[in-house]
């Protein structure tokens, strides 16, 4: 969908801060290690951005990256009934429960390695283009919960590497577990855009089938 | 169970935003002690895990695996082949890692890293990454004018080195491997990583000084 | 420019607030009046509008509307060296001038009557294009001061009307005089939208001859 | 003169969004108290600019346009062929209306204007613009939602009705001729206008009452 995250291309910007550190103050930390230690039951990455996706755009446009991600822990819990929103604004449970063994560095580094899941998975349908196809992308925005960018709509563009299946984002933000063929599609700059820096730059995307046409 | 319902999650947002204090701080504390009542975390845990940021994982890591890279022609070939598996061998595979990708720099091509549509992000081998890097500035830009990006970084590309911009749209990850600079011939791996910056490791940088940092 | 102006079909905005008023505050209004009656010289309704679209985006999609006017009035100033930034920070004059004439209601009903300015001028080349065509438009995304909507890029619809030739708006925001054959373009909501509310609703647009391409 | 570099102004955007105080009341009172000094204004013109646009100027204009349209069927179609010149009968000619666009709605055509890019309005034949028209929630929905952003004002529409929307991305300016309800034979001009509603002009209404309101 065309929400405020969608930024390629996007101007009035302005300057990079080039020299800012990871984080200015403590609690982006602490909103780190809240958001990968706590998630509410059933949540899917797909459905964690998507929606990050729905903040209010002057918000999600203005405000530090883990403030988003705090607004979104919240919500995400809220949505599941895991939290009610009294709690989120009072800060305390309705409902204490009982202290959970605390995880020592060594067991947070241990759960930090398996976080290296996978998207890969094996469908039936063989794969709809090879590398070296020439390629057109869906011209018009996709609802839901796309990783296409508006900037790579409606362009040709050529498969340069073939990944199998991965899961399927607009699936995977409605809970469902379903995959397509996952490609590395490049672009050449002036075919994005009309007034660019170097006519042989290429930009590069990764592209689900569903995405693209034969050109 | 999440309702995966659009107009509900958005709904929630807008309230959220007109009642939370608008201090973040005060919003993330209010987070930690809720969760922390309900038992679903300690703080101590919450401690830990900042600390496994701060003193484990961060670019050495990354900057480790490109000196081997450049030091071990069969650990490169694996790494060009399959660069989540060949991590593994260091142990530094993660958050974000499985599917990852080394691009390499050549003195004709440039590559550069973002992610339009969040900030996705090699953590496991990068730390957290930079504030810039997670900008709406950085994230606009760097598809569109990755040179005037490039030059406000300092690196003026000559015209005739292609720019590769790499857009982290799924769950693939890259990792730019710069160019091994002259005059380190017979470097140890561990004085080569010592050169390799987090920013060459994106590609907002490209050469790296000829002597350790 | 992809800009923060270019809002249409975008998402996550929420419901209208179909009771809001005219003006909220007082303020609204005195400002609406100011940036009526004085404008800086030389000043371009183009170069306005351009003025506006080079706002930080999530201010200009966070504060009201005419808080955007109001910090567009002292930046144009600013621009041409009309006011100061300190003039304006302060709210004082460094050197103060004579006080003018003071408007009546009746002078400023005058005045709002002669507001009712062409933008239509003659042109030598003949229209590239008539009623029934069938046209495309740019798909790739307009430097400058485009009034070519993103939503409606690399679209095919019908020309409807041809207005003769109007103020270019990509010249008028460079400050240039330069006048093209402006049409009005029937798209189809179903080429517009994948998932549009009804196929047969039709989109509407004024757009100029270089937006546009046979199809 | 003014620069007219995109650079520049989004400079001086930038440092006035850091510098001047958030309330905008301050704001406005800065600079209404600047340009007062400087003697390019006073402050009883800005009394009377703000007297005219409250007492003279506003939808009533636009609804006896409306109106006599219904009545004269000349009128009606000097309005329909030229709108801009029409409304000087009147003389409600001024801003954003040279280049009027009279749009007519009938039984399977309901017509809605809005202005994506900015926010054009035909202020000296409506007055004012609701704050909704001016907003980012209206300006980016009722291109691609029409029918849902009706419903929100109330309007249900049978699907056998096209919607036709008009993005005002010129200097063209599009007032909606709404349909002349049943049962308002015979009325006067006078009676006509006052049914006529600033929200049916613009479309965000569709059946006007049959009775004066």
């Amino acid at each position: 969908m065309d929400g405020p995250q969608d930024l390629g291309g996007k101007e009035s910007f302005g300057a990079i801060e080039v020299d800012s550190p990871a984080y200015r103050e403590d609690w982006e930390r602490r909103q780190w290690a809240l958001s990968k230690l706590v998630a509410p039951p059933g949540l899917t990455i797909d459905w964690f951005r998507h929606a990050l996706e729905t903040m209010p755009p002057g918000v999600y446009l203005s405000v530090p990256y883990f403030q988003k991600w705090n607004a979104n822990d919240m919500a995400l819990a809220i949505d599941a009934g895991f939290y009610t929103m009294d709690e989120c604004l009072s800060g305390h449970a309705s409902e204490k429960g009982k202290p959970p063994d605390t995880l020592s560095v060594d067991d947070c580094e241990d759960l930090q390695r398996r976080m290296n899941r996978s998207f890969a998975t094996v469908i039936e349908e063989p794969p709809e283009f090879q590398v070296g196809d020439t390629i057109r992308t869906d011209p018009r925005p996709r609802p839901g919960h796309t990783r296409l960018p508006a900037y790579a709509r409606g362009a040709t563009g050529r498969v340069i590497a073939h990944h199998g299946a991965h899961l399927y984002p607009e699936a995977g933000a409605k809970g469902d577990h379903i995959a397509h063929h996952l490609y590395t599609v490049e672009f050449c700059a002036s075919d994005l855009w009309s007034d660019c820096e170097a006519s042989d730059d290429k930009i590069c995307l990764d592209l689900w089938e569903p995405y693209l046409a034969s050109a | 169970m999440p309702s995966f319902d659009t107009r509900k999650i958005g709904e929630i947002h807008r309230q959220l935003h007109t009642h939370l204090p608008s201090d973040p701080a005060l919003r993330v504390k209010a987070l930690e002690s809720l969760v922390v009542e309900k038992g679903l975390v300690t703080q101590e845990s919450i401690d830990n895990w900042i600390e496994l940021y701060s003193e484990r994982i961060g670019p050495k890591r990354g900057a480790e695996v490109v000196a081997r890279a450049w030091s071990d022609p069969d650990f490169h070939a694996r790494l060009i082949a399959d660069a989540g598996q060949a991590v593994k061998d260091f142990g530094y595979e993660g958050h974000a890692t499985e599917h990852l990708k080394a691009v390499e720099n050549t003195p004709d091509t440039h590559n550069l890293v973002v992610c339009t549509l969040c900030s996705c992000y090699p953590f496991s081998l990068l730390g957290m990454s930079p504030i810039w890097y997670r900008s709406s500035a950085y994230r606009a830009r760097a598809v569109k004018e990755p040179r005037k990006v490039l030059a406000e970084f300092g690196v003026t590309l000559p015209e005739d080195v292609t720019v590769r911009v790499w857009d982290s749209t799924a769950e693939l990850r890259y990792l730019v491997v710069p160019e091994r600079p002259k005059g380190t011939e017979g470097w140890s791996p561990e004085q080569l990583a010592a050169i390799v910056t987090r920013d060459s490791m994106i590609g907002t940088m490209r050469d790296l000084p000829p002597e350790p940092a």
